[in-house]
């Protein structure tokens, strides 16, 4: 059987008025059928948008897949019409962001929006889906799902409507559910509500899972493997543990000693010097080489390559992985 | 007022000597109104009988969740709010018995640091000006001197001089926020209350000023009032903790100890459901179960007793005092001796 | 994102450059606003010269727009009219914006009783239809070019006030204001340095906007025999005495009509581009 | 009368016109009349009517003793014939028709006379009119409230009206043909518990009975089957209120309106088009425009710089630009057509030399400045702006302030002073009197009449002679003298006598103008059926 | 809900006295003695006197405007002074136009504008929608008195769809020109409000989870965006809404329809002081009503606010 989904060189550019931004540029990874991949980097370096181009959702114009496919079950996404994409959307692959405030439409009850998708997907008459909609609040915890799927989203905490939304997208039975820092405008213990939920219900439901955030604790605890993308690139990918014991790239590296730690004793706190690139003005060669402490003269010239270095291992370094030097030339 | 007063274990009556900031019972009600006339319908007990010091040179972090009324404190010791009740005694005097002109030059020993770069700096302002504007007001410098004053300020926190001219847009968040650092620093404060400083900015830029941060604090002997939701950066910036729930600080220590040794549920909990980065630690989470309760109508006795696993009877009808249990580490629970029992 | 870029208003600059419709609407304004300015050079004639000898004439050769029922220039009278329409709308707009923008200041800025007041102040106002209030000023003070600038002003302000003050609630609580006042900045300085930079966006399209409203007020009041008054010619009042002429002489209605339509077209479409390209919320890259 | 001119543009003064081609028999019954009102009437009472609109509709619907025919004599209305004038002019017996009905069926008889003449002197009535019946003997002391009685006018019996005046006066029958001395019935003006109702439900003995009136819309009148001259041809008169010229010319081009009032302009615009000859008829208006000179003020007080004014305004040239076809040049104040116009009387020539020299001469060799006060709608402006520009060339700055006309007339009557204005002078009656002694006399400087705040012993004993003198010819004598008398002395720029143009559809027949507002009855005309549209 | 209805009425007592003193200053302002029109040219001093007598203007200003304010709170907005129609009647025979021709020309507006507001947002660089903006825009650059001509001529002259003018009886037919006219003017701002409140709600959080739910199109338009969009538009329309009920003057002047703003501005005139107090208040009723209606469908529209 195929991979569930295959991202292969996927590029996306936004035309803007500043010059182009290459937000997805050469991305490739994939995910397994029940698995958690955890998506980590910065804001902007171009994980929202390679989530958003799975859904072929990017805003066009300005924004625009150009090269690369996308592969669901084995098909072309990029290949589907419209009619075919939007039998996807919602049903087979569902998504939850952000900000549970903006992302429920605050003119419509919980409970119409939920059921909206599962008349849409599934067939079912108006009643019947919103009786599903009240199983559906029921299943991730909702207390009073009767009463709650008659209010309207301002009438929720944050928490609780981050549930609604997690309903929403289960709805349907999704093979993956794409979450794009489904915690991060939540309270340190909201956030630990809700991903115990996701636990929870990945484990009862068997879904795939793509989780993108920048909190490395939020991956530590819930991916089994992780991406780290960097400037619309992918730079380095590894199972959990192995990134966390031992990061290959520069960027990761730098990444994992910066952050303050609880339970560890720790001095001055490691700073990866610089900015993050301008996503107009893309630095040549390898993009993390004017942030980077081990920078040599290919560097600055050449981008390498995402290599294996054996053990499900990728990272794309000329200094770490040799940048698969043999195969570019 | 309804509930019990809350006993102010934290020293007498008379402002402390040796602390640079004393909060003393501070409380901020927002008047909620309604109705057909708009009556009085009751009040946010944003902040809810407050009280700390903060001792010159060392930082104390304040941490709590939304809502809990940690940025508000901050707002009031500033006098940016005014308060419903209390004290801030800022080197023994009691700010809110100033009269404008000295509130006016009083703000020059206290600075603000705000948490989102973009909507804290004026987007139609040059840095100059925003740097330079305190320095005009209190009349320190002007015209050439201000010009040189701000390029020393630009480049003690790391940003280019030559970009005086440019306005906030031109940079980064994590420059943004740098450029707000200078504006605090501009009329050489003692206090500087540094509010989320750090959390809407990226990971790899988070540490840049959290290390400027304690540079500056070295270098001129700054005191910080550091107000987070972070608890690891909290941790890691601060010599003193206090965790806020629901307008009240709920437990107060050294930072190592009150890490190491939580003594409020709440504290516990909150340790607890921090993910950590660390994939191959397994340890036991305690999940607090629902909402935090409405500021506008808190529970009674201890505010915690609606979602505290350890809840006792007397929690639901009686505020817990706020009391020195050793080594400046204070707590409000009633239940410390018990827990402490087992 | 929004580093690396230049200013605000360059950014504005370049989209209005790019909004077709705005670049139409600036041209149109540009040229109007310069043909008032030299109107001594531009117009062939004096605009009041009368030769009742040659009136009524079509526009042909020594008349590009013929001449009127005194055998006056169309075009000259026309071009001398433009200046007299942009001050109405200039004036007008200068007084309303001033009275409006500091109102909606402080009733923003101060909230309390000052807002109370001053926003029932507005609602008062708002209460009495635009036109007629002008009507009625205009009755009540005498025709004549002050009591133009006078009654389109005063209709103006409330609606500016309450534009501004809703710019001031949104922007009262932003932390850039916190720290100005954290740093000792009064309030007067507050709200002209700090606060009113930040509205001028609204308020820019909303002048634009009133511009063109009141070229067409002015066109309306003629036409109830209050515009401008003779000898000065402006573009209302010429319609309006042209206006029986409509089928025996048409270029004496339809050379004014289309200067009014082609101004309130320019100031239209300049004002949907300015309200493009200022809004700041308008960004081509998403997160 | 003379309301503003502006105000007053609708269908009133109608011309001597024989639209339709006359057909073998006028078809009884023949439709509706589409008319249009360029005003909302403001009331249909006979006490209250002060505009000339409203005086042509009362006219419909209400008959006097006497009134005017289209010409403008004086014939019986309600009178069976011209009544008995005692030898001392002081004495009028009217004997009145008989069987003349009310439109609610009651016959009018000599008391509903009496009480209609009354009503007008009552001071409780406040009639705007009561000066029409000054001279009738007690009226003033009555009018005053100083009496109870009015002894001049008597009923004698149910069918004779006696009225004695104080004092002869030449005009006092056309005066009677006024709306004034319209009759009306006691009982249906009692009957509103507000007298003032009556004004919108009035009920006459006139040829139309009012069916419906909406404000601001239309009236509707049907013919009255009982007029005591037989019923009109029409079955009823629709009159439409609309305001603005264009929509008038809008529905008389769509077909919707019998009869347009041209302007200027739409009347050369219907002159150029072949479908409208011989459907386009002009008379002169019993009216007078011109630029009155406040005679009391520096610098008018000083009669070289009138006359310099005077000299200064090519008045031929401004309006032959604006109004060809539709002036007729005035010296004077007295119009054609009235008894007293003098065709002779010289004008003031365009000479602007002379007038600088004038003005030198006076004192103001380099001119000086004055304000020219006006309403403010567009046929005045064509005629103010060139006077402005032309006194600007003798070295006079004339500002033109427009007014609308609530203030214009307020500010040429006693509330203001104004330098000189430009108004118009519309006939109560058509008589010499008319255009002279209101004007002029200086006993009715200011709202009087004499706006010019003329004032010259000489005319005013002319004047007054005139009034008693009841000689045709005589009076036609002293009225010459006197305008001579008058504009050797140039209190006015007078500037021309007003030609009106109608248009009438083809269909119209038995339409005759008319020069004097409420002598217009509408009994004789007919609709042939109509033709092909326009 | 009640009791902020009856929050909102008593707020508008304070309202209305503050309209009937400024009306009552602006009027007193006005030069011209109202009596000039009312007597006619040839008028003595004694009539002048009766009249003012009649009228009370012989009395001192706070008491005109006492005895005013007395009977106006007691029902009885006086009798015209130029007509001596009560000022009620007027206004009750007079609104019915207004109302008739302000709700057709509202609707059509509506349509109109938001119509091509979320066509030109939805599609922001599409030709089509461009030219229809335009259009629109055009129309409003023409002044409305000449629009109303255009209109007549066209329809009424020369195709004879529509009458050319006037109040006819009363029926649809006759307002069907006006309506239009005043439609189509008043259509582009509620076209660029819609606009900019599509645009603003297309860039919301909540369409992109429309989307990604696999909703077309048009549902994510029409139900996710226009309802929230229209959320923002309703102020607008309300605001234009009671413009066009407190009277469209010079299309009621050019279209000779006798309705609320032709009675007051005739009023203003003639210096007719009981007809331009009567309007001048019942217009201040008029928006306020429609202003809490206008709140009232907010609230509606927009589950977030709820009254108490």
């Amino acid at each position: 059987m195929s991979r569930l989904l295959e991202l292969d060189k996927l590029k996306t550019y936004f035309y803007t008025e500043e010059g182009v931004v290459l937000a997805v540029d050469g991305v490739s990874f994939h995910i397994e059928r029940g698995e958690t991949l955890g998506v980590v980097g910065e804001s902007g370096c171009g994980k929202s948008v390679t989530a958003l181009s799975i859904l072929r959702l990017v805003p066009n114009p300005p924004g625009r897949i150009i090269g690369g496919d996308i592969l669901f079950e084995g098909q072309s996404i990029l290949r589907k019409t419209e009619a075919q994409m939007r039998d996807l959307r919602g049903n087979d692959i569902a998504m939850i962001f952000q900000e549970p405030m903006t992302s429920l439409n605050p003119v419509y009850t919980c409970g119409e929006q939920i059921a909206e998708a599962i008349e849409l997907h599934q067939g079912l008459r108006k009643r019947e889906a919103l009786e599903k909609a009240v199983d559906m609040l029921k299943l991730v915890g909702i207390p009073g799902p009767e009463r709650r799927v008659r209010e309207y989203p301002h009438q929720l905490s944050g928490g609780m409507r981050q549930r609604v939304m997690i309903a929403m997208a289960l709805s349907c039975n999704p093979k993956l559910l794409m979450a794009d820092e489904p915690t991060t405008a939540l309270d340190v213990t909201i956030q630990a509500q809700i991903l115990e939920l996701m636990k929870d219900l990945k484990q009862e439901l068997g879904m795939a899972i793509m989780l993108i955030t920048h909190d490395l604790g939020v991956i530590a605890e819930m991916a089994k493997r992780v991406v780290v993308m960097y400037a619309g690139k992918v730079v380095e990918e590894a199972d959990v543990a192995g990134l966390f014991r031992k990061p290959l790239h520069p960027y990761t590296e730098g990444l994992l000693s910066s952050i303050p730690r609880l339970n560890r004793p720790q001095g001055r706190l490691h700073v990866i010097t610089g900015q993050v690139p301008n996503p107009v003005n893309l630095p040549p060669g390898c993009r993390f080489h004017p942030r980077c402490p081990y920078t040599e003269d290919i560097c600055l010239q050449r981008e390498p390559e995402l290599v294996d270095t054996g053990g499900g291992r990728l990272v794309s370094c000329w200094v770490r992985a040799g940048g698969s030097r043999a195969e570019v030339a | 007022m309804p509930g019990k007063r809350r006993q102010v274990a934290v020293s007498g009556e008379e402002p402390r000597g040796d602390v640079l900031v004393e909060v003393k019972d501070l409380k901020k009600w927002f008047p909620v109104t309604g109705g057909v006339f708009g009556r009085l319908v009751g009040h946010v007990k944003a902040v809810d009988g407050v009280s700390f010091y903060i001792k010159p040179g060392e930082t104390l972090g304040l941490v709590g969740e939304s809502g809990c009324g940690k940025t508000t404190t901050g707002r009031v010791i500033l006098r940016l709010l005014e308060p419903t009740e209390g004290a801030v005694y800022f080197e023994g005097a009691n700010i809110f018995d100033l009269n404008r002109e000295q509130m006016r030059r009083l703000r020059r020993q206290m600075q603000i640091v705000f948490q989102d770069p973009y909507s804290s700096l004026n987007p139609r302002m040059t840095v100059g000006d925003i740097v330079g504007e305190a320095l005009e007001i209190h009349g320190v410098a002007r015209g050439r001197s201000k010009e040189k004053r701000v390029r020393e300020l630009l480049d003690v926190v790391g940003l280019n001089p030559q970009h005086i001219r440019r306005y906030p847009h031109e940079f980064s968040g994590g420059q943004r926020q740098r450029i707000g650092v200078a504006r605090a620093l501009a009329l050489n404060p003692k206090l500087i209350i540094c509010d989320e400083p750090v959390s809407a900015l990226d990971v790899s830029i988070q540490s840049q000023i959290l290390n400027l941060l304690e540079d500056l604090q070295a270098e001129f002997n700054l005191t910080y009032l550091f107000i987070a939701h972070n608890l690891s950066v909290v941790k890691h910036i601060s010599d003193r903790v206090g965790v806020m729930y629901l307008g009240q600080v709920v437990e107060l220590g050294g930072a190592e100890e009150l890490f190491a040794n939580p003594l409020h549920p709440y504290t516990e909990a909150l340790l607890s459901a921090i993910p950590l980065p660390d994939p191959e630690l397994k340890r036991d989470r305690i999940i607090l179960e629902g909402d935090v309760p409405s500021p506008l109508n808190p529970p009674s006795g201890c505010h915690f007793h609606t979602r505290c696993r350890w809840v006792q009877p007397i929690c639901r009808d009686e505020n817990p005092p706020f009391v020195d249990v050793g080594d400046e580490h204070f707590v409000a629970c009633h239940l410390r001796k018990t827990r402490e029992k087992q | 994102m929004g580093y690396g870029m230049d200013g605000l208003w360059a950014r504005a600059r370049r989209r209005l450059g790019r909004n077709r419709g705005a670049r139409a609407g600036l041209v149109i304004v540009g040229t109007l606003a310069v043909a008032a300015l030299l109107a001594p050079v531009l117009a062939p004639q004096p605009p009041g010269r009368m030769d009742l000898d040659r009136v009524l004439l079509p526009p042909g050769p020594g008349h590009p727009l013929g001449t009127d029922y005194f055998g006056r220039d169309m075009l000259s009278r026309l071009i001398y009219g433009a200046r007299v329409s942009l001050t109405v709308g200039v004036v007008a707009q200068s007084l309303s914006a001033t009275v409006g923008v500091t109102l909606g200041l402080v009733a923003g800025y101060c909230g309390g009783w000052t807002d109370l007041v001053i926003m029932r102040l507005v609602e008062l106002m708002l209460c009495f239809p635009d036109l007629l209030l002008a009507v009625g000023l205009t009755v009540a003070l005498g025709p004549g070019p002050y009591t133009l600038f006078l009654a389109l002003g005063l209709v103006g302000w409330p609606g500016m006030a309450r534009l501004v003050r809703g710019e001031a609630l949104a922007l009262r609580d932003r932390e850039f204001l916190e720290a100005a006042r954290a740093t000792g900045t009064g309030p007067v300085r507050v709200l002209w340095g700090h606060l009113f930079p930040n509205c001028l966006s609204p308020v820019i399209i909303a002048v634009t906007g009133g511009m063109a409203a009141c070229i067409m007020a002015e066109a309306s009041l003629s036409f109830l025999g209050l515009g401008a008054q003779p000898p000065t010619p402006s573009w209302g009042s010429m319609l309006n005495l042209g206006r029986p002429y409509l089928h025996l002489a048409p270029h004496l209605v339809i050379f004014p009509g289309l200067a009014i339509a082609l101004a309130v077209f320019g100031f239209n479409l300049l004002g949907d581009g300015l309200r493009d390209a200022l809004d700041p919320r308008r960004s081509d890259f998403p997160g | 009368m003379a309301r503003h001119p502006a105000a007053f543009l609708a269908l009133l003064v109608l011309l001597a016109a024989g639209c339709a081609r006359l057909p073998a028999a006028i078809p009884e019954g023949s439709g509706v009349w589409r008319g249009c009102l360029n005003r909302n009437p403001v009331t249909l009472d006979p006490a209250y009517v002060v505009t000339l609109l409203d005086s042509s509709i009362c006219a419909l619907l209400y008959n006097g003793l006497v009134r005017f025919d289209e010409s403008g004599r004086v014939v019986p209305d309600l009178a069976r014939t011209m009544p008995d004038v005692s030898a001392d002019g002081l004495t009028y017996t009217f004997e009145l028709r008989r069987g003349v009905r009310f439109h609610n069926g009651r016959e009018l008889t000599a008391e509903d006379v009496v009480y209609s003449f009354r009503r007008i002197l009552d001071p409780a009535t406040i009639s705007r009119r009561s000066w029409v019946f000054e001279a009738v003997e007690g009226a003033v002391a009555f009018n005053r409230d100083e009496r109870t009685d009015l002894p001049g006018v008597r009923a004698e019996g149910s069918h004779r009206v006696v009225i004695t005046l104080a004092w002869p006066l030449a005009h006092f029958l056309s005066l009677l043909a006024m709306p004034a001395g319209y009759v009306v019935d006691r009982n249906e003006v009692e009957r509103h518990t507000d007298p003032r109702d009556y004004g919108f439900h009035p009920v006459g003995t006139g040829p139309w009975v009012l069916e419906s009136w909406v404000p601001g819309a239309y009236l509707r009148l049907r013919a009255n089957p009982d007029y005591f001259e037989g019923r009109p041809h029409l079955d009823a008169l629709d009159y439409r209120i609309i305001e603005d010229g264009a929509t008038a010319v809008a529905e008389f081009r769509a077909g919707n309106l019998h009869l347009l009032r041209l302007g200027p302009v739409e009347h050369a615009v219907f002159q150029r088009d072949p479908r409208w000859e011989g459907f386009l008829v002009g008379a002169p208006d019993l009216a007078v425009y011109y630029l009155a000179l406040n005679c009391e003020k520096e610098p008018f007080d000083n009669v070289l710089v009138r006359q310099a004014v005077n000299h200064a305004i090519d008045r031929q040239a401004i309006l032959e630009a604006v109004l060809p076809g539709r002036y007729v040049l005035a010296n004077g104040s007295i119009p054609p057509g009235l008894d007293g116009h003098d065709p002779h009387l010289e004008g003031y020539r365009y000479d602007p030399a002379l007038a600088r020299r004038l003005l030198a001469a006076a004192g103001y060799p380099r001119g000086f400045r004055m304000e020219i006060v006006q309403t403010s709608s567009p046929g005045v402006l064509q005629i103010t702006e060139p006077i402005q520009r032309m006194l600007a060339e003798v070295g006079v700055e004339a500002r033109l302030v427009q007014l609308e006309s609530g203030a214009f007339f307020a500010t040429i009557g006693d509330q203001g002073n104004p330098d000189c204005f430009f108004v118009s002078w519309w006939a109560d009656i058509p008589d010499a009197e008319n255009f002279l002694y209101p004007l002029f006399h200086s006993r009715n400087r200011g709202g009087g009449g004499n706006r010019a705040r003329f004032s010259d012993p000489a005319v005013d004993a002319i004047l007054d002679r005139a009034r008693l003198t009841l000689g045709a010819a005589e009076r036609s004598e002293l009225y010459r003298d006197a305008q001579r008398l008058v504009f050797s002395q140039a209190p006015w720029v007078p500037l021309y006598f007003p030609i009106n143009y109608l248009a009438c559809r083809p269909e119209v027949g038995g339409f005759v103008a008319c020069s004097i507002a409420n002598a217009q009855k509408m009994t004789g005309v007919w609709l042939a059926p109509p033709p092909a549209a326009d | 809900m009640t009791a902020y209805i009856v929050r909102r009425l008593a707020l508008m007592v304070p309202l209305l006295v503050g309209v009937s003193l400024v009306t009552f200053t602006l009027l007193y302002l006005v030069p011209g003695d109202p009596v000039q029109s009312l007597v006619g040219e040839r008028a003595t001093p004694q009539m002048v006197e009766s009249i003012r007598r009649e009228l009370g203007l012989d009395l001192p200003l706070h008491l005109r405007y006492g005895r005013w304010l007395a009977r106006t709170v007691r029902g009885d907005l006086g009798r015209s002074w130029a007509t001596h129609r009560p000022v009620m009647v007027s206004l009750i025979d007079r609104f019915p136009i207004t109302l008739k021709l302000s709700v057709l020309a509202f609707a059509l507006s509506t349509l109109l504008g938001v119509t091509v507001g979320v066509a030109t947002a939805v599609r922001e660089e599409a030709g089509g929608d461009h030219l229809a903006r335009w259009a629109l825009l055009g129309g409003q650059s023409v002044p409305i008195i000449y629009l109303c001509l255009v209109f007549m001529y066209v329809f009424g002259v020369w195709l004879r769809l529509t009458p050319v003018s006037g109040l006819g009886d009363g029926s649809i037919r006759y307002f069907l020109l006006p309506a239009g006219a005043l439609g189509l003017y008043t259509s582009v701002y509620k076209a660029r409000m819609t606009r900019s409140a599509m645009l603003e709600v297309l860039r919301q959080d909540y369409i992109r989870t429309a989307r990604a739910k696999g909703l077309s199109e048009r549902v994510v338009i029409y139900r996710h965006a226009l309802k929230n969009a229209m959320v923002t538009v309703v102020t607008v329309l309300g605001a234009g809404l009671s413009a066009l009920l407190v009277g469209s003057v010079l299309t009621e002047t050019v279209f000779g329809l006798p309705g609320i703003g032709k009675l007051q501005i005739d009023g203003v005139y003639a210096r007719d002081f009981p007809v331009v107090m009567g309007c001048f208040l019942f217009q201040a009723v008029v928006l306020s009503f429609t202003n809490l209606a206008m709140d009232m469908a907010y609230a509606w529209a927009n589950p977030r606010i709820r009254f108490d």
